[in-house]
């Protein structure tokens, strides 16, 4: 394994690629769960919804217009989620709630293939983001650097409205302690229903930005479902720390774990979470309360 | 703890009679069918023993009944074991496998458990779909069936293999409510209910739910070990977690937690399978929303809900009968 | 019967156990006092093991248990109650007491016999339904008895482990003044080898059964001694009285 | 309740009716729900296609009972022996993934029942396993790589690194080219297998294989896989410096859309590509586009050429189980792919390959034929069959 210092650079670009791309699905998953106590497995089914209505917008009006329509229309879904189901199973207990959303997955599975067929779709990357850029000495695709920076982006907004906005405060003493939250005043049902809009326009985004690097096909939120649940349950439930912890760590054991060890790169990751809940059973970052 | 009603009794008679029935009348195909129904209400009677006595939610109990059927295979088939003993071989080893899992996955709960548990499933997953010893994903044939030739019966006939199932089922299901009358299960039905207290009590919390997860293992290895036998071929996909997911979803369709309901579960969701499969090949929608449907309601699945309407009648009425005067300040008598 | 030595434990700047020593002989029944904050139960879960003290040591019948964890503690001999109710909830009295009987004499993790049809583990359930006055309420559930009831039953649980040690957490919270004291009779009539370490919030109520007094104060043991001293002791109305109000 | 499923199924009258004298039961097995259900209903449209344009002079009526196989062996297994016991057909054709034909392989064999094979490529159903009432029209694994080793040598390429996804077909795709390959002097730099379905991101293995040192990059994908990976493979802008070959499910017509400008200029090998110049394809590729505004893929073609077959060994006189084995295995004619036949040693089909490079076109992509490679009989790989009777 006597590779140039271009070659680990290259993999370690990749790994967080990866790990951004993730990063923008567990974030919403584990914020809802830390809200609301709520696990919605049907997140990667609205990951797919992205990329489909992405797919749709931006073959009427290029890539840009499917990159802001997607997390705008999965959002929209968001809404009659939250007011047609998610709502009326907040009570429920746990178990509910994932078979409720077990369903919801068999649904949109079939919805996606109802409308857009079983034939794969493509977005082609726009133009500005083709090709490669020069970074640090090797050339990486641009498209793929465009994907970093936006996880990073978004990362840093998220950072700034938790830390430093009010609605940013609601949340974090929503997910530290829902009743001293209500105490305080804080309308608790007008937060997640925000909330779990914001994080359904997020898994539609992740679908977007997908797309153009995977293909668009019915079963794509089912693939994505499983390396999200592990991220999140590997960096604590309904921790933000925890969901940029478990990205980079899913990120670069894939990635590293192909290259170094290709025989075991399916078994590595379950291998690690299993170590993972076994040494801290509730995840490395758990949330408080 | 499990206790048989009026009800119970009523809904196991019914089935065993509807069971008999179609194993005598039924034609190829709905030997079958029953046949399919049957090994599933063996692996959902062993998830309902985790998941509704012990509130063991487990997402890896299709990769351990895939284990069981692999077990059997190698068995019986590469390594050349007479079939009983092939199939004793593989309900053991399928319950030393769960006992470990159980073991390693005992410290967690909730979703952490459903986690933990679809991480070992998946491995076990990954490392069949790629060892070239199983097939890989061209999976192994050339399965044999139990020779029961010393008591006149030929399980290559359907019928026969059917009854043989029915009655595998039957065994199962006392199985299961001695398992859960005993000390042990009497233990893990504390442990749901206060895990805290039973290890105040002095408990060793994780060794009742690794043995009962092992209990549970041995259960869903025999029902791998008849499907290998009654498709008489195996592939990685009987390891896959949808098959955990779809299992599941027969315990909580039915009713969780009562041993009857997922049986009726696992009747109403091989038949409406099959009968939507053939109408479309949306037969995933009409799943998804007869699931929501019923989760919504939020009644305990389709058993749930009869018990619901009927058992508290039933309850009342026994209630009524036997009820003492009891002051409403009733406090102590010290 | 049950010391420990120097038991000490922080929670980031919150020293909640200073450096607590304490030695129960056999048949000493000792109450706890103190006000709300002031660390007895926090001292409780490191007696059992819920909680690894930073530094110092529990012994248990003359051995050290500290490292052991709260279900071998438990076997060898040490038992609890809780302040909030923590039963069984959807069971009956009688399976309630079995349960924690069936672990007691190792019929806890049989699989060929019902522990509740033991005639070992029906025996304790007998008796301690008796001692704690649940035999009404036997085949009833949980849900279905009053607070005060369950009151008995959660100290009916921890005695059904037959313990040499018996922990109680307010075995008495929550329920009226009246009650309280038909409470601690009860207690009173307990077989008087049993080693009882009682948290009690009221002092009055905390004469009627001890033997002797700790009373703890920002997690340090402030009073030692036998209830006749404590009774008249300044220094324990001075604490007492300051956070009474805030109970 | 047995009335009820089977009304529900549709089945109660088809068992009630025995089959008229000149009625053909077909049974065509293919996944119509999962991830091939795309590949399902283009072979379907084939098949039909094939039964009506040259089963109509025929006199016989083909009564064609459908079942999904959802892509899952047990189903499959499933659904083939409700096809034989219950509905009695005559016939089966189908079959996608080599897994379900593994599954069915013993039941078909044993019940003596003829099956068309009209995708699965495993190399063993017509090696180790091999039936005669098993007749493949459609390819081996090895068969289309194979004459791609010896291609790609005599066009000066020496070092080659290989991918494809680990699982026996992506195993038996990539030995049949290393094979040829290496005896042609060729050297393999690197072989990597990723896991099957599992891997979305194949940056890490193009890292690798860019580090190799090789001349060309050969790798076997298909479906969703191979549009990720050839749009990968160009946005790492490896196309130029190390060119892409592959076998040509890779740039299948049913998936090349997706794949979009990545794909162009990559060369690769197959037994069927729709710009195949002779007058059957021109005729085949009308009337499928005309009955489905598509362009036939492969898997198209896979399934008109089972039912040309099927209808071929009718026209013999053949009308039952084993005169239908035995007339399917001496089928030959000159279809859209060119002359095909029967290799009676192991059942398989032999064709040619075409290798063809991935070229822009008035309206999309579309595929410029390179070379026609001949036609070869697979190696008998242990298959033991009896010999054609009379």
């Amino acid at each position: 394994m006597a590779h140039d210092p271009g070659f680990w650079m290259l993999q370690a670009l990749n790994a967080l690629q990866l790990s951004m791309l993730l990063f923008l699905l567990s974030i919403g998953l584990t914020v809802i769960f830390g809200l609301m106590h709520f696990v919605n497995l049907a997140h990667g089914s609205l990951y797919a919804l992205g990329a489909y209505f992405g797919a749709s917008a931006a073959a009427v009006g290029g890539f840009w217009l499917g990159f802001f329509v997607a997390p705008v229309a999965v959002a929209g879904v968001g809404v009659l989620l939250y007011s047609g189901l998610i709502r009326r199973m907040r009570k429920s207990g746990p178990m509910a709630q994932v078979l409720v959303t077990f369903g919801l997955i068999f649904a949109l599975l079939d919805l996606t293939r109802l409308f857009w067929g079983d034939l794969a779709l493509a977005i082609q990357v726009p133009q500005i983001l083709a090709g490669r850029t020069a970074l640090l000495g090797i050339e990486y695709p641009t498209y793929r650097l465009f994907i970093i920076g936006l996880g990073l982006s978004i990362f840093a907004a998220l950072a700034f409205v938790l830390s430093r906005t009010q609605i940013g405060a609601m949340i974090r003493a929503g997910v530290d302690n829902d009743a001293m939250a209500a105490c305080l005043g804080i309308n608790v049902e007008r937060l997640f229903f925000i909330v779990f809009c914001v994080g359904c326009a997020l898994a539609g985004l992740a679908g977007v930005v997908a797309a153009p690097l995977l293909s668009v096909t019915p079963d794509m939120g089912l693939q994505i479902l499983i390396p999200t649940l592990i991220v999140i349950v590997i960096g604590g439930l309904g921790s933000l720390k925890g969901a940029v912890a478990g990205s980079l760590i899913f990120g670069f054991v894939q990635t590293f774990g192909a290259v170094l060890a290709p025989q075991l790169a399916s078994v590595l990751i379950y291998a690690l979470l299993a170590a993972v809940l076994v040494i801290k059973p509730v995840g490395l970052f758990p949330a408080k309360g | 703890m499990f206790r048989h009603n009026a009800l119970r009794y009523a809904v196991l008679v019914v089935l065993l009679a509807a069971a008999l029935f179609q194993a005598f009348t039924a034609e190829y195909f709905g030997l079958e069918i029953l046949t399919e129904i049957l090994i599933l209400a063996i692996l959902v009677l062993a998830l309902d023993i985790v998941a509704g006595f012990g509130g063991m939610v487990s997402l890896c109990h299709g990769a351990l009944m895939g284990v069981g059927a692999y077990a059997y295979a190698l068995l019986s088939a590469k390594a050349g074991i007479a079939p009983p003993l092939a199939m004793a071989g593989a309900v053991a080893l399928t319950g030393v496998t769960a006992w470990a899992i159980g073991a390693i996955c005992s410290r967690s709960h909730g979703i952490y458990f459903i986690m933990a548990t679809l991480a070992f499933g998946q491995m076990a997953y990954s490392y069949v779909f790629e060892a070239l010893v199983f097939g890989g994903d061209d999976g192994l044939g050339g399965i044999a069936r139990l020779d029961l030739g010393l008591f006149g019966i030929d399980l290559n006939d359907s019928r026969s293999f059917a009854l043989f199932c029915l009655a595998a089922l039957g065994a199962v299901y006392g199985a299961a409510v001695l398992i859960l009358r005993s000390g042990l299960g009497r233990s893990l039905s504390g442990v749901m209910h206060n895990e805290q207290r039973m290890r105040a009590l002095g408990l060793t919390v994780w060794r009742v739910k690794a043995d009962v997860f092992g209990l549970s293992g041995m259960i869903a290895g025999l029902a791998g070990a008849l499907a290998a036998q009654h498709i008489m071929y195996i592939s990685p996909g009987l390891l896959s977690w949808t098959v955990s997911g779809e299992a599941l979803v027969v315990v909580i369709l039915g009713g969780l937690g009562t041993l009857v309901g997922p049986l009726v579960g696992a009747a109403a969701f091989v038949v409406l399978k099959h009968e939507l499969s053939g109408l479309t090949s949306y037969w995933h929608l009409v799943v998804g929303v007869i699931l929501i449907a019923v989760v919504m309601s939020r009644a305990n699945g389709i058993f749930g809900w009869i018990e619901a309407r009927w058992g508290d009648r039933i309850e009342r009425r026994v209630a009524d009968a036997t009820r003492k005067p009891e002051p409403e300040e009733a406090t102590s008598d010290a | 019967m049950l010391e420990t030595r120097n038991l000490d434990k922080s929670f980031g700047a919150v020293h909640v156990t200073r450096n607590v020593s304490m030695k129960l002989e056999r048949g000493e029944r000792r109450v706890i006092l103190g006000p709300n904050g002031a660390g007895k139960t926090t001292f409780f879960n490191q007696l059992v093991g819920e909680l690894s003290p930073d530094g110092g040591s529990v012994h248990l019948a003359g051995e050290d248990v500290t490292a052991l964890p709260v279900a071998k503690r438990a076997r060898r001999g040490l038992s609890r109650s809780y302040q909030k109710n923590t039963l069984f909830d959807g069971l009956t009295v009688e399976e309630n007491l079995g349960l924690a009987a069936a672990v007691h004499t190792g019929k806890a993790t049989r699989l060929w016999s019902d522990s509740l049809a033991d005639p070992e583990v029906r025996e304790i359930v007998e008796e301690v339904a008796e001692q704690v006055n649940l035999m009404p309420h036997i085949h009833a559930k949980v849900s279905q008895i009053s607070y005060g009831v369950r009151r008995q039953l959660e100290v009916g649980v921890a005695l059904a482990t037959r313990p040499l040690v018996l922990l109680m957490d307010e075995p008495t919270s929550g329920v009226g003044p009246e009650m309280s004291k038909r409470f601690h009779a009860l207690l009173n009539n307990l077989p008087r080898d049993l080693t009882m370490l009682i948290i009690e919030h009221d002092m009055d109520l905390a004469f009627d059964v001890a033997d002797t007094i700790t009373v703890l104060n920002y997690g340090e043991v402030v009073f030692d001694g036998l209830p006749e001293q404590a009774r008249g002791s300044k220094l324990l109305k001075d604490i007492y009285l300051g956070s009474w109000e805030d109970a | 309740m047995k009335r009820a499923i089977l009304a529900a199924l549709g089945l109660a009258t088809s068992l009630a009716l025995p089959a008229a004298a000149d009625d053909l039961k077909v049974g065509l097995l293919l996944p119509f729900s999962g991830v091939y259900a795309a590949l399902g209903n283009d072979i379907e449209a084939g098949f039909t296609l094939a039964l009506d344009e040259f089963g109509s002079d025929t006199g016989v009526t083909f009564d064609v009972v459908r079942e999904d196989t959802e892509v899952k062996p047990p189903v499959a297994l499933g659904k083939a022996k409700k096809l034989i016991l219950q509905d009695k057909v005559d016939v089966m054709a189908g079959i996608v993934s080599s897994g379900v034909l593994g599954a069915v392989r013993d039941m078909v064999h044993g019940a003596g029942v003829p099956l068309i094979v009209a995708n699965a490529g495993n190399d063993d159903a017509t090696g180790a396993s091999c039936s005669p009432f098993i007749t493949r029209m459609s390819f081996s694994n090895g068969q289309v790589n194979r004459p791609m080793g010896t291609w790609m040598y005599d066009q000066g390429i020496r070092k080659v690194f290989t991918l494809a996804p680990d699982y026996a077909a992506g195993r038996q795709m990539i030995d049949g080219f290393t094979q040829t390959f290496t005896a042609a002097g060729g050297e393999v730099v690197g072989q990597e297998f990723t896991p099957f379905q599992k891997t979305q991101d194949f940056g890490p293995y193009l890292a690798q294989a860019k580090a190799s040192g090789a001349d060309a990059v050969y790798v076997f994908y298909a479906g969703g896989e191979a549009i990720s990976f050839v749009k990968q493979y160009d946005s790492f802008g490896l196309k130029a410096e190390l060119p892409l070959y592959g076998s040509g499910f890779l740039t299948s017509p049913l998936y090349v859309n997706a794949e979009g400008p990545s794909a162009e200029g990559v060369i690769t090998a197959l037994h069927y590509v729709p710009t195949i110049d002779n007058p059957a394809n021109a005729a085949f590729v009308a009337a499928f586009k005309a009955k489905t505004g598509r362009v036939p893929s492969e898997f198209a073609v896979h399934g008109y050429d089972a039912g040309r077959a099927l209808v071929t060994a009718v026209q013999t006189g053949a009308r039952d189980r084993e005169t239908l084995a035995a007339a399917l295995r001496k089928v030959s004619f000159d279809g859209p792919r060119g002359a095909l036949s029967i290799d009676p040693a192991t059942n398989n089909i032999v064709q040619p390959i075409y290798v063809y490079e991935t070229v822009a076109g008035d309206d999309g992509l579309t595929q410029k034929v390179l070379a026609q490679l001949p036609a070869e009989a697979d190696p008998v790989n242990g298959c033991a069959m009896p010999a054609v009777s009379n």
